[in-house]
């Protein structure tokens, strides 16, 4: 493979741009010296690098939905309602999943379907077939920062869409929009293409516009375990700054234990700026992003409540720069505009009551964060070992080898023989580590603080506890007692 | 008795892939021969994996909203291809939103389908399900509920 | 006054239970025998002090809905409501406003028009007026323990009615039912009429028969400084023990800062135990009861679902043994049945999802514990001395002199003089103390603590914070800045 | 122009006395006489202080639901005992649970009110109509909203 970590240079870029833009015929409009002058009139209040720069500088919380319908003015109408009913701080445009496999001729289906029955038959916006018009008028008719978000392999000509037409993020990255969304997309293929994104978001920066880049940290949402989630952050984070890009949000989705949750939100922080300064990308503005729940939901509406304000308690309890707001429809479907609202307002009043709180540091709390900075180390280590320094390279054969293994990926590029199973407390541990390479204490670890449930349980440790989990809070529990 | 067959697997550019692993789990201890096509299946992959193990029943999973769109002429693939006598289930979140369940019923019912699942429809009624129609009564398909 | 903090004999007992018998029609039915005999039977999953002592063991928080109306089949079937569709693990039966004024000839009123409008005209069931036979249907007709709520200064027709009823637990006392809920009614007055209330309860203890007092720790639920709540809290669990009662949940109303409220609920426990053992109470069963946010709510339900949900993150990270549940129609009125289901479904999820889990230690909570008990301490020292050594004359010199002065509270007999506001994290502390005799130390910490917020806020510390405070949660935020 | 005289109370068993303390403050500030007769005051306290100090206006609070039936005949009250053109405000929690605003409204117009506000209002919008009704327009009463 001729994969490497290097930034690209201008002629590969160039060269593969072209390829990229005749892919589609929305792709001819981009003209990226008429894009910069465009973003260059990109008030800071609706661009995302500096809201959150200022937010991190306030030590606010800021609240995002996910949102995305099949019709522009649609879409319009939908953000300015969580814009304006909702108080969002930021704004979404959630892609619809014909866009995130490529497949633009279906997305002209939906688009006609969803005009003629007027409602919405996709799950999210065909940004791609509407191009740079379509993408503009979103963007000028809110008044706040917008963001791609999606679940794309490949999402070159995507991002040139979006960022030419104002929206100044885009989420996404080699591991976390490819494994748990792709079954026969090759890392190989997905690093080279989120190299791409991240270089397209380099050269804007290059021309004195910022950007925002998210790495997306939920993954598969399905009780993974944060060293795993935490180590493909800061994978992405690095690759992202190879390419040029200064300002990262990395992210992860919480788990239900709220020392493990906070724990991991300042691991996460801290692991990746100690990990971008000693690869030499200190001019990187990092932020952090909490995923409410990302699991199966109860059905009940008040129910999902809880969950949803609980996860706002640990986004402020973190000190997490945004939170990703779930809404009490969750388990059923998309929301109405008023569920995502109110999932919106939930998060914000349990932020306002918790505003400037963070969780007091405790000998708990300072274990379960060494835990994960270990337990990440175990992983960076062997991935850079791998690729004998190579970051792409150590990535790529790292997945191979069931170094890093998200549980329940559909990816084939992933192993898949990784368990996770709660602890006693709600944490999350690993049941079966497989090819995990942790040190022997942090095995034992593990393993001690699993048979501690099996035991309270008075059962075995096994599958049937993974299984259990997964189910229990769609259930009303965090953890999948046998009753 | 010989083992029933059954295709699983989650139509179109779905990419959930939890419910299909459980599932995979679920219906193999329940004694059924299943086949898993995974996520991320068009109805080609469904209609082959049939013809190839002889299936009696395709297990269609969607969650991600679509699936209206891609289970359209799924029946009329099947009939095309020889397997006219072949069960459809489908379930999951089968549809955009949160809406009527009896309109959203009654759209996959003329679709072709034989059972239809509301969202959150535990293995055990999907079970109940397969043992009635594939070893109870054969002649189910032509009654379709 | 010959008040004193001395158990009833039984001469003086019986004869005011025959006045208190004879002052409405329904009292002729009481005879204690006969209740003593109906209250052996009450299974154990029925009785109050059984199903608490039981979570306490556990570990486990309970909870509990307020919820009245002025019809007994109907005030079943919203009991059955809430208990089966909610999962409501204690049941109460809230009185309504007339029978707490004693004003049973109003009640009739209330309860004919209600009758004939087929809507509950009274915010609660009017029990005195039902009498026995009403009361008793309730508990028979529904599967968990039932308890009354009411904020009743002469409760004492009222405790004879219910506890003969088999209602294993009753809400209330001298202070906290009378200075939030009443005017005019002297603390001495109440101190008597209460120790009748807790004579009674102690009466049937010494007959075998387990019954449950809960002190009401929220008081106005406006501001209420932990330290004011606590001294209170304290006071009635001790007056309480001192009639026999064996069986005692003292508790505590959300303040909004994480630390502060853990601390709060940490320091009551520890505090009351302490103090109860010192006095020679050392059978008594304590357990606590945390109240979700008792100050004006937002109208929002989303808002309130927020509100709720942290209310139950606070029973749950500081152990308590139940949780008062609000709902979110709240701001607005007497909630529906269904409301106030979603109330407790909402409080359920969230203490599932924090199952066993609490606050660790850290320094921060550490401190503010030792803060709150030196408050305290303050205060119950100056009441044993003012009323030399005895805790009931104490009390009422004490509320005299302002010792204890219970924010908004629309008795005469408290000072009223005492200004609480929020500090730069929410935490409330003194603004004035006025006659409340801290130590130097406490009162340069609490100032200091104002000044810092007003540093902040660059305003000077005033009253107008004060008001300030009282409106913001209803409008969205924990603390009322200026904007 | 004289001071306008206003009878602030909370009728009633009711209790409430947050909203009582702040309104005295903020009415008193906005410029009114306010003789507040606090919580837990009955019709007879009302009509009594108002006679007492010649009021122009009754400031009724209600927040425990049951202020329906503790505020019928307040206005039969009040021209029994001569207090003809004394303005009558309502306003608080004053109904039992979430009812129809529109229907709530009404009742308490009928009762007599000229004017009854939903919860939460704001005490601005309150000085307002009371600078608007006290002082702007005398023959306010007549034309009851
Ligand atoms: C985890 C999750 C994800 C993960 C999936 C990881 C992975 N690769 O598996 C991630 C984060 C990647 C993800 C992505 C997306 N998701 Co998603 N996701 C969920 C979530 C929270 C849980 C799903 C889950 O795993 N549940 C646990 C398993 C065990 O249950 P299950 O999947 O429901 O399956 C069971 C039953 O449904 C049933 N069943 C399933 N199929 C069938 C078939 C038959 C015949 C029968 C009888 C029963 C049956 O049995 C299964 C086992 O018990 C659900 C919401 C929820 N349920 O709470 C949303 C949800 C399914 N996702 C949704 C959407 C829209 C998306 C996205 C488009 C992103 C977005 N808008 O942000 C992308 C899809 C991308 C794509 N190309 O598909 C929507 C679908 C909306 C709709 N139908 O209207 C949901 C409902 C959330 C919502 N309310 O918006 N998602
Ligand atoms: C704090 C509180 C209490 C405290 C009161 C302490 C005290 N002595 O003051 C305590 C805990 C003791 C209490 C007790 C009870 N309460 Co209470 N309480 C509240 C709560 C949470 C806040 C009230 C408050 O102080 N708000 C802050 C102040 C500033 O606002 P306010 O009172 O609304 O007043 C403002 C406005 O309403 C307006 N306003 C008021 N009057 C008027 C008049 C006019 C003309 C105008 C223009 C404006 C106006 O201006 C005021 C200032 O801004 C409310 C619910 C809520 N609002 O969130 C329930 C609430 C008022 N209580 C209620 C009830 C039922 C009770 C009880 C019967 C207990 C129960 N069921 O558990 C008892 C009543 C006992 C009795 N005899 O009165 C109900 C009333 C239900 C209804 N109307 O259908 C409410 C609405 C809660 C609910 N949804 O069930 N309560």
């Amino acid at each position: 493979m001729n994969l490497i970590n290097k930034k690209l240079c201008d002629e590969e870029f160039f060269k593969t741009r072209n390829e990229v833009l005749e892919s589609w015929s929305t792709g001819k409009e981009v003209n990226l010296h008429e894009s910069i002058e465009y973003l260059k009139k990109v008030p800071n209040y609706k661009n995302f690098s500096f809201v959150l720069k200022k937010a991190k500088k306030e030590g606010v919380t800021l609240v995002q939905p996910r949102a995305g319908v099949a019709l522009i003015d649609k879409q319009i109408e939908l953000l300015n309602f969580l814009s304006k009913e909702g108080g969002a701080d930021l704004l979404p445009t959630t892609i619809d999943s014909y866009t995130r496999q490529n497949r633009y001729r279906e997305c002209e289906v939906g688009i006609n379907e969803s005009t003629k029955e007027n409602r919405s038959l996709l799950n999210g916006l065909p940004a791609v077939n509407y191009g740079i018009k379509g993408c503009r008028k979103i963007y000028e008719n809110v008044d706040k920062p917008v963001q791609a978000r999606h679940g794309t392999p490949d999402s070159r000509l995507l991002a040139e869409i979006i960022h030419a037409s104002g929206w100044t993020s885009n989420e996404g990255g080699s591991i976390s929009y490819n494994i748990p969304y792709a079954k026969n997309v090759s890392l190989e293929k997905s690093i080279a293409d989120w190299q791409y994104c991240d270089r397209l978001v380099g050269f804007y920066e290059e021309n004195g516009i910022e950007l925002n880049r998210e790495p997306f940290g939920a993954l598969t949402g399905t009780l993974v375990p944060p060293s795993t989630s935490n180590a493909c952050m800061i994978i992405e984070a690095l690759l992202a700054a190879e390419q040029g890009v200064k300002n990262i949000t990395v992210g992860y989705g919480q788990c239900g234990n709220l020392i493990q949750d906070v724990a991991a939100m300042r691991a996460l922080e801290e692991q990746t700026k100690e990990y971008l300064n000693k690869y030499g990308y200190n001019d990187v503005l990092l932020t952090t992003v909490l995923h409410q729940w990302m699991g199966g939901f109860p059905a009940d509406e008040a129910k999902a409540y809880g969950i949803i304000s609980l996860g706002s308690t640990v986004a402020s309890l973190s000190g997490a720069t945004k939170v990703i707001v779930k809404t009490p429809h969750e388990a059923i479907g998309i929301p109405t505009m008023e569920a995502n609202a109110n999932g919106i307002k939930a998060t914000k009043m349990t932020l306002n009551m918790l505003s400037g709180q963070r969780m007091a540091m405790s000998k708990e709390l300072e274990f379960e964060i060494n835990i994960i900075k270990a337990e990440t180390k175990c992983i960076m280590d062997k991935i850079f070992e791998l690729g004998k320094g190579d970051l792409a390279v150590g990535t790529v054969k790292g997945f191979e080898g069931g170094i890093i293994d998200i549980p329940f990926a559909p990816s084939k590029y992933n192993s898949g023989k990784m368990m996770p199973a709660r602890d006693n407390y709600g944490a999350i541990r690993y049941l079966f580590t497989a090819n995990i390479p942790f040190s022997k204490d942090l095995l034992d670890f593990n393993k001690a603080k699993l048979e501690e449930r099996a035991k309270h349980e008075k059962r075995t440790v096994s599958f049937k506890m993974t299984v259990d989990d997964i189910y229990a809070v769609s259930k009303g529990k965090l953890i999948g007692r046998p009753n | 008795m010989d083992k029933k067959i059954i295709v699983l697997g989650v139509i179109g550019s779905d990419c959930h892939a939890v419910g299909n692993k459980i599932l995979d789990y679920v219906l193999t201890d329940a004694g059924f021969n299943v086949v898993n096509i995974g996520v991320l299946s068009s109805q080609e992959d469904f209609v082959n994996a049939a013809l190839e193990s002889k299936a009696d029943l395709l297990f269609v999973s969607s969650l991600y909203g679509q699936g209206e769109i891609d289970c359209r002429g799924l029946r009329e693939k099947c009939n095309n291809s020889g397997l006219k006598d072949i069960l459809l289930y489908v379930g999951g979140n089968i549809v955009v939103g949160k809406q009527k369940w009896e309109d959203v019923h009654k759209r996959f019912l003329s679709m072709g389908f034989n059972r239809v699942y509301p969202p959150g429809t535990s293995t055990d009624t999907a079970i109940k399900d397969l043992n009635k129609d594939l070893y109870y009564d054969e002649s189910f398909t032509k009654k379709a509920m």
